[in-house]
């Protein structure tokens, strides 16, 4: 009897669970069919609320975009009157994406090639300099004002130039500075010696390593991209590569604002310029020999010049930067001495000689019809630089990604006299995220981590007493670009009100735990000629915002 | 006149199956309980605007990452975001993806599998061919690869999902079909002369319904995972719409720093929406395909 | 069947939205410096040229190159295979062992409530995401616990260095092979260690179907009359339940393994992205965010010829086992 | 001394239905080199009763009261071990499919040295396959085809094989199931031969369970009748086949052609055998008794003896 009610019991339960099911698939259905928020590369602007397609890149080529891109979306719809539709790109899609000129609002980032006032603002307000960026702003006015600064060496006139520029770029306001990001470097606490400075360079030459030991063991997430010859690489760490195991004849002085006077000497010894500015002469070193034994002198580094400006490769940072525009010819006027023949003059031209684009190669290491790869299992064929404090002794790659590179001291280096390099044997581990670079860190395999720890990471390093963390002001600087082809983008207005909107702080608390600087103009802090112009819009001023879009007939 | 009876004939077919709906007491449960959990969950994601203790996307609603709480029943994650209100609101972008991927695969699978398995000959040996290939390799693999190339989005993503398990539903079909075909009823049909449209559909097709169903729910379940895979590796949808997939692969990122609750409940949203399928699909083909059983 | 994948995969690269070549460069390029890329990777020929020469090389083991640094994809693939492979076995060993185990648990004891809770375990386990459970794992054992690594294979320097005979140097590029080859314990302990987590997410998240396809097996086998047969012949219960049971109920399970290892494959992908594991999964991650084509393309095709390889093994191996089956 | 002693033994199945009686109340005892026939319909529990005189009752059917006595082992409360040790060694166990009862990835070999290793781990492995040819040989299997898979096997050899691994450890007790119901005549009068045969030679004890009345009538000694669980009667084999007093059991030899009664119209028992999970009241076959009163209906009559033969039937004890 009992049996027989479970029974029905059972069958009954399953007859609801049948109708669950229909209603289920139906609740579902329907909700499916709900406007899903899939990418519409238009912007709306009907009366009503103030609608922008806001587009940020998701492939991690920039820090933590992602989170940015939420912030930004909050900030923006605090004021009340605005709507952002976020869209995610990966980098490539990105690209194309930029040139097609179909994203209204875009967030960029930006690592300086030179160390120069110009490299921050010729590359973005200048409507040629800029023409990467796919704006369409063009202001003869500030074009004139730029052409001007770069060509002059006075500072003084270069400030009054510079002054003018920053002011009409927040007239203008195409685009808009957000924030500059410090560098980071985490240590086991007896590492000294690591300098952070605007450069962004790291100078493992000048590290003294831990207590006792005359190895360093560095980790990072950094990979080389391309390869580390002068004539191709133009990324971070391929670039860091040449640093280290190549020679600049100039050096920016390590730890220096990268002033003027800020210049020292490298493989040049004296130099100076016509008084046009159009050329420019370098006495060199005597007595440095390349790795090979052979004397360094003038015909190598015209060979390099010649080289990189005839290969002159699509993805290269002399194509990049414009080199050819610059430059006219080297010539090896005697052993020692090389002059420069400009195009143009230009008053960042030590900046751009102290740039790892301008450094000087291995003519036997080096040919001149192709650019150096990377060749398994030999670092010496793998690196045209062998003048540097450090020689590549190693470097293994798996899967597309370095794996491991050592450094041993370059006996022939002309800094030994002066006690470089302070380590012996640098030894790089690449870890392939932040996540296993900071436990890497933390359990001590490595005596360094250096780029890139995520900011929670850092974080909990600080408040960890067996590391020691390093803070440097960085040249990364990060901005919001406004497609000026579509409406209402091309209004100055609308682009003040956004700028306006914005809260800097805000952003870099949130998203890097306070570990980045507010950025109130395309020059970063701490470089000359720097001036906070966008303060005058204020920090989240939504006061202004309202008014702006009001008067134009939104919310 | 004829057909009447051979429909009377379908019903005698069917029949062994509703009876064995009675007798299986586990398969019953298990379809109840899985259902009941994705009702659950369904009512929950459309309800959420209003349920929601905040809106997901807010940031610094509260500090960052902090530990659930009295205010934040769920904590909050490294923007200041209510965890509560995105656990509330992150299964949308699943549900659509699953739901359209679904919805593609029912389309595309079903007519294939029918006709192909159906007609025979050369039709049935390429379709077989093709199915099979997608079929034996790593779905996930495929629907990356395809994802990267469609880009994002939710259709996008439900596209590249359907790819992969469309060749499920056509094997399913397929072997349905090939069994059926046999049977002497419809056999006794075609000797009726009844048209090969009016047998697929009128004699055929019936028998097939039930596992085709079992099958779509099983293909929830993977669509819900796939997508969240999917998001993972980076190709998923802009953070502006909450979704939990996200809230892991970010949650990743926050691991040292110990914050366990960012990734613990979307994660346990995940399991529990594909276990409700999961379950619902066993249950089904528990009871659908003899072959299954026990 | 691998032909077929190809061809699909190789259209599907080449049609779909984005010419591969302009979506590599930082700014708009002219004509030329494009033609010269295309030239480069053998872009610039007719689609139909370039897919044959795309089948020829694969003939010889040649993927074409890496839109990224130009550097043969074979290469690259295979310097990344190993770790996948390794994890694979391991995960593979896990998620059999596990299965056979508890599903043979579960049909001794059939209908109790041992039985239900290991069904409900393997159910549970195909519901868990991959990734989600290797994040626990990771929570659990590494941050909190600090008993394993969190990621990564294993860091450079303690890379065994595999088999020296003289001069002679082989290594398989499997850590743990490589370790014992060495001789080095120390290292095989850390390779483990690093392999450990991995492979448990790996396998867990895999084991759920072999408990049921174990159970189902198990309940019909020892219901057959030869083990009743044997029981009455007074035979231990542990060899009829594994000598015969098993026995008999491992040919589909042996199937499944094959079947299982495309999802292997599939799992592997996330769980090298979760523990940052550098092997193909990983590097395909990677490349999709350079949208490096032809890196995507190869590492699809050779998963591909792996699941066909592994399917005729299984194949060869059922036959063997099965004296049925005689060739 | 009797060898085997089953004493009111109670067999049950737990169904989600109900909990069903397969074996009722049932007692026998043999004695030692005699042969006890086991009759009855086929779901009548002669085989459960069968199976569980070495306790190999299948899941979900379970012993629920009674006593087994083999020799002095009690087959009911020892321990598993000990169990084990009697099946095949003491108990020797033929099955009804011969297709099915051997283990088909182990060649016939391996079956014997399992076998005999399990129970005599002594014997080395040559000895084993070496007794293993012998019990081939005298069944009329060539010893080289020990190397053989079952699949090589014809339906016929393998019941041979079965009846050589059921000997194989001299057994005191031979119990076989229904070891023809699935083979042709032919090879079913071949199997019956050899174990006559067999059991003269060997003095083999032997319970031969079928539903084969014939075969009964050529072998046993003795003849136990079951109906639906319950022992209807239990008799020599003579007598029963002389006079059978039961009902059912004049039933069943009326169902039995008859070659040397001419013209005799071939009679079958009205009814189905009952539902045992609602049994009626009374004598289990009193539906389809032509003889039954009410009484039958109220009263379940007890086994009682009439000259010789054990009858469970209320015709024979008139109070």
């Amino acid at each position: 009897m009992k049996l027989h009610l479970n029974k029905k019991a059972i069958t009954r339960m399953q007859g609801i669970g049948i109708i669950v099911i229909l209603v289920v698939i139906a609740v579902v259905g329907i909700y499916a069919t709900l406007p899903t928020p899939g990418p519409t590369p238009t912007t709306t602007t009907s009366k009503g609320k103030f609608v922008i397609d806001w587009w940020y890149e998701s492939s991690g080529h920039y820090p933590q975009s992602a989170d940015q891109a939420a912030v930004y979306k909050a900030q923006m719809e605090r004021t009340g009157i605005i709507t952002v539709n976020l869209h995610a790109a990966d980098w490539p899609s990105y690209k194309t994406n930029r040139d097609a000129e179909m994203m209204p609002v875009y967030v960029y980032g930006w690592y300086p090639d030179y160390l120069d006032p110009d490299d921050y603002v010729f590359p973005f307000l200048h409507s040629q300099g800029g023409g990467w960026l796919h704006m369409n702003y063009k202001n003869p006015e500030i074009d004139k004002l730029i052409e001007q600064a770069r060509a002059i060496s006075d500072p003084t006139q270069r400030d009054q130039f510079y002054q003018q520029v920053q002011k009409i770029m927040v007239d203008d306001a195409a685009i808009v500075p957000v924030f500059q990001s410090s560098a980071w470097a985490v240590t086991k606490p007896d590492v000294g010696g690591v300098v952070l400075d605007i450069t962004q360079n790291m100078y493992y030459w000048l590290i003294t390593p831990p207590a006792g030991k005359d190895t360093l063991v560095v980790g990072t997430t950094d990979s080389v991209e391309t390869n580390v010859d002068v004539a191709e690489a133009y990324d971070f760490f391929g670039l860091n590569v040449v640093l280290n195991t190549g020679a600049g004849l100039v050096y920016i002085a390590p730890g220096s604002g990268a002033g003027p006077n800020d210049f020292v000497p490298g493989l040049a010894t004296s130099w100076n310029a016509s008084a046009d500015g159009l050329t420019w002469t370098f006495d060199l070193r005597q007595g440095v020999k390349f790795s090979d034994g052979t004397v360094f002198d003038s015909s190598a580094v015209k060979y390099s010049f010649d080289r990189s400006l005839s290969l002159y490769l699509d993805d290269s940072s002399q194509a990049g930067i414009g080199y050819k525009d610059i430059i006219d010819s080297v010539e090896a006027t005697s052993k020692y001495q090389v002059v420069f023949h400009l195009k143009i003059p230009f008053a960042p031209f030590l900046s751009l000689m102290a740039f790892q684009g301008s450094f000087i190669v291995n003519p036997k290491l080096a040919p001149v019809d192709a650019a150096v790869n990377y060749v398994e299992g030999d670092a010496h064929a793998s690196n045209p630089n062998d003048l540097g404090p450090y020689l590549l002794s190693s470097w293994s790659r798996k899967a597309g990604k370095d794996y491991e590179m050592k450094y041993d001291a370059n006996p022939n280096y002309f800094g030994i006299a002066d006690g470089y390099p302070k380590t012996q044997h640098i030894v790089i581990r690449f870890y392939s995220d932040a996540t296993a670079l900071a436990l890497a860190m933390k359990s001590g395999d490595v005596d360094m981590a250096f780029r890139q720890l995520a900011s929670s990471d850092i974080k909990s390093l600080q408040t960890d007493t067996t590391v020691k963390v390093w803070q440097g002001t960085g040249a990364f600087i990060q901005y919001i670009c406004f497609q000026e082809k579509i409406a209402p983008f091309d209004n100055p207005k609308v682009r003040q009100a956004i700028a306006a909107a914005l809260n800097r702080q805000e952003l870099v608390d949130t998203v890097f735990l306070g570990q980045a600087v507010p950025l109130y103009s395309m020059i970063p802090n701490g470089m000359a000629f720097h001036q906070d112009s966008y303060k005058t819009l204020g920090d989240a001023n939504i006061t202004f915002t309202v008014s702006v879009l009001q008067e134009l007939g939104y919310g | 006149m004829k057909n009447e009876k051979l429909q009377g004939r379908i019903v005698v077919q069917l029949l062994p199956q509703l009876r064995n709906l009675r007798q299986r007491g586990l398969a019953g449960w298990a379809i109840l309980i899985g259902a009941a959990i994705v009702a659950a969950m369904a009512i929950m994601t459309v309800a959420s605007p209003w349920i929601r203790p905040y809106d997901p996307i807010l940031i610094n609603v509260g500090p960052i990452l902090s530990p659930p709480s009295a205010q934040f029943p769920l904590g909050t994650n490294h923007l200041g975001q209510d965890m509560l209100s995105r656990v509330y609101s992150g299964g949308a972008i699943m549900f659509q993806v699953a739901v359209l991927s679904v919805i593609v695969c029912l389309v595309v699978g079903v007519p294939i599998g029918l006709f192909a398995s159906y007609l025979g000959g050369y039709t049935d040996k390429v379709a077989s061919l093709v199915m099979d290939s997608i079929y034996a390799f790593p779905g996930l693999v495929l629907a990356i690869a395809i994802a990267a190339m469609l880009g994002p989005g939710v259709v996008n993503m439900a596209l590249s999902i359907a790819v992969v398990y469309v060749p499920s539903y056509f094997r399913i079909i397929r072997s349905q079909v090939l069994t059926i075909k046999e049977l002497p009823y419809v056999e006794a049909a075609t000797i009726m002369g009844a048209k090969s449209r009016t047998t697929l559909f009128r004699y055929i097709l019936p028998n097939v319904i039930p596992s085709i169903v079992a099958v779509a729910t099983i293909n929830f379940a993977d669509a819900v995972l796939t997508s969240a895979g999917l998001t993972f590796v980076g190709l998923g949808l802009p953070v502006s719409t909450p979704d939990w997939g996200w809230d892991l692969t970010y949650g990743r990122r926050l691991l040292p720093s110990g914050a366990w609750w960012v990734i613990a409940f979307p994660g346990l949203m995940v399991v529990l929406l594909a276990l409700g399928f999961t379950m619902m699909g066993e249950g089904l083909s528990e009871l659908f395909n003899p072959r299954l059983q026990k | 069947m691998i032909m077929l994948l190809l061809t699909f995969v190789f259209l599907v690269v080449r049609v779909l939205p984005g010419d591969p070549a302009s979506l590599h460069f930082e700014k708009q390029v002219s004509p030329e410096m494009l033609l010269d890329f295309k030239r480069r990777l053998g872009l610039d020929k007719p689609l139909i040229v370039q897919y044959f020469e795309y089948l020829v090389g694969l003939l010889r083991g040649d993927f074409g190159k890496s839109m990224q640094d130009f550097s043969p994809v074979s290469q690259q693939i295979f310097s990344a295979f190993p770790a996948t492979l390794e994890l694979a076995i391991f995960s593979s060993i896990i998620m059999v062992l596990v299965g056979v185990v508890l599903g043979v648990q579960a049909s001794r004891s059939y209908n109790s409530a041992r039985d239900h809770s290991i069904r409900v375990f393997g159910i549970a386990s195909y519901a868990i995401p991959v990734f989600f459970l290797g994040e626990v794992v990771i929570m659990i054992f590494a941050i909190y616990f600090h008993l394993f690594p969190a990621g990564d294979r294993i860091y450079p320097g303690m890379a065994p260095t595999g088999l020296t005979i003289g001069g002679l140097h082989w290594s398989s590029g499997l850590f743990v092979l490589d370790s014992i080859l060495e001789g080095n314990p120390t290292k095989l302990g850390v390779s483990l260690r690093y392999l450990f987590l991995p492979s448990l997410t790996l396998g867990t998240v895999l084991c759920g179907i072999f408990i049921r396809l174990t159970r189902g097996n198990m309940l019909e086998t020892l219901q057959l009359d030869f083990v009743t047969a044997a029981r009455a012949r007074g035979i231990k219960e542990t060899t009829v339940v594994y000598g015969y049971a098993l026995r008999n109920a491992f040919l589909p399970i042996l199937t499944m393994m094959g079947l299982q290892f495309a999802a292997l494959l599939a799992g592997a992908v996330l769980t090298e992205t979760t523990f940052s594991w550098p092997g193909l999964g990983r590097y395909l991650v990677d490349r999709i965010s350079f949208r490096d084509y032809t890196a995507i393309q190869g590492v699809v095709v050779f998963f591909g010829i792996l699941v066909a390889m592994v399917s005729l093994a299984v194949d060869i191996i059922y036959a063997y086992l099965d004296p049925r089956i005689r060739f | 001394m009797p060898l085997l002693d089953i004493e009111s033994l109670v067999v049950e199945y737990h169904t989600l239905r109900a909990n069903v009686k397969a074996v009722d109340r049932v007692s026998l005892s043999m004695e030692k080199g005699h042969t006890l026939g086991l009759v009855g319909e086929s779901g009548c529990g002669k085989s459960t009763l069968g199976l569980s005189t070495i306790r190999l009752v299948p899941p979900p059917g379970k012993i629920a009261s009674g006593h087994i006595v083999l020799g002095e082992t009690d087959i009911i409360n020892c321990s598993d071990e000990d169990i084990r040790k009697v099946r095949g060694k003491r108990v020797g166990y033929i099955f009804q499919d011969p297709m099915t009862s051997l283990n088909p990835v182990k060649r016939i070999g391996a079956h014997f040295v399992e076998m005999i290793h399990t129970h005599e781990p002594e014997v080395s492995e040559q000895d084993a396959l070496k007794r293993g040819k012998d019990v081939l040989e005298r069944l009329g299997i060539l010893p080289e085809r020990i190397d053989d898979f079952p699949h090589q096997f014809s339906g016929g050899m393998r019941q041979r094989v079965m009846i050589g691994l059921a000997l194989a450890l001299g057994p005191d007790l031979l119990i076989a199931d229904e070891p023809t119901t699935s083979l042709d005549v032919i090879v079913e009068a071949q199997i019956i031969e050899l174990l006559k045969e067999l059991k003269k030679s060997l003095k083999l004890t032997l319970i031969l369970i079928t539903h084969n009345i014939g075969i009964v009538a050529e072998t046993a000694d003795r003849v136990a009748v079951m109906y639906a669980g319950r022992l209807a009667e239990l008799g020599l084999t003579d007598d029963l086949f002389e006079k059978p007093m039961h009902p059912y059991t004049q039933a069943l030899l009326n169902s039995v052609p008859n070659i040397t009664k001419k013209g005799q119209v071939l009679s079958w028992i009205p009814g189905a055998p009952p539902d045992l999970a609602e049994p009626p009241p009374g004598c289990l076959y009193h539906p389809r008794c032509p003889h039954a009163f009410d009484r039958c209906k109220k009263e379940e009559p007890s086994l009682t003896k009439h000259n010789g033969t054990y009858v469970a039937c209320h015709l024979y004890d008139r109070r």
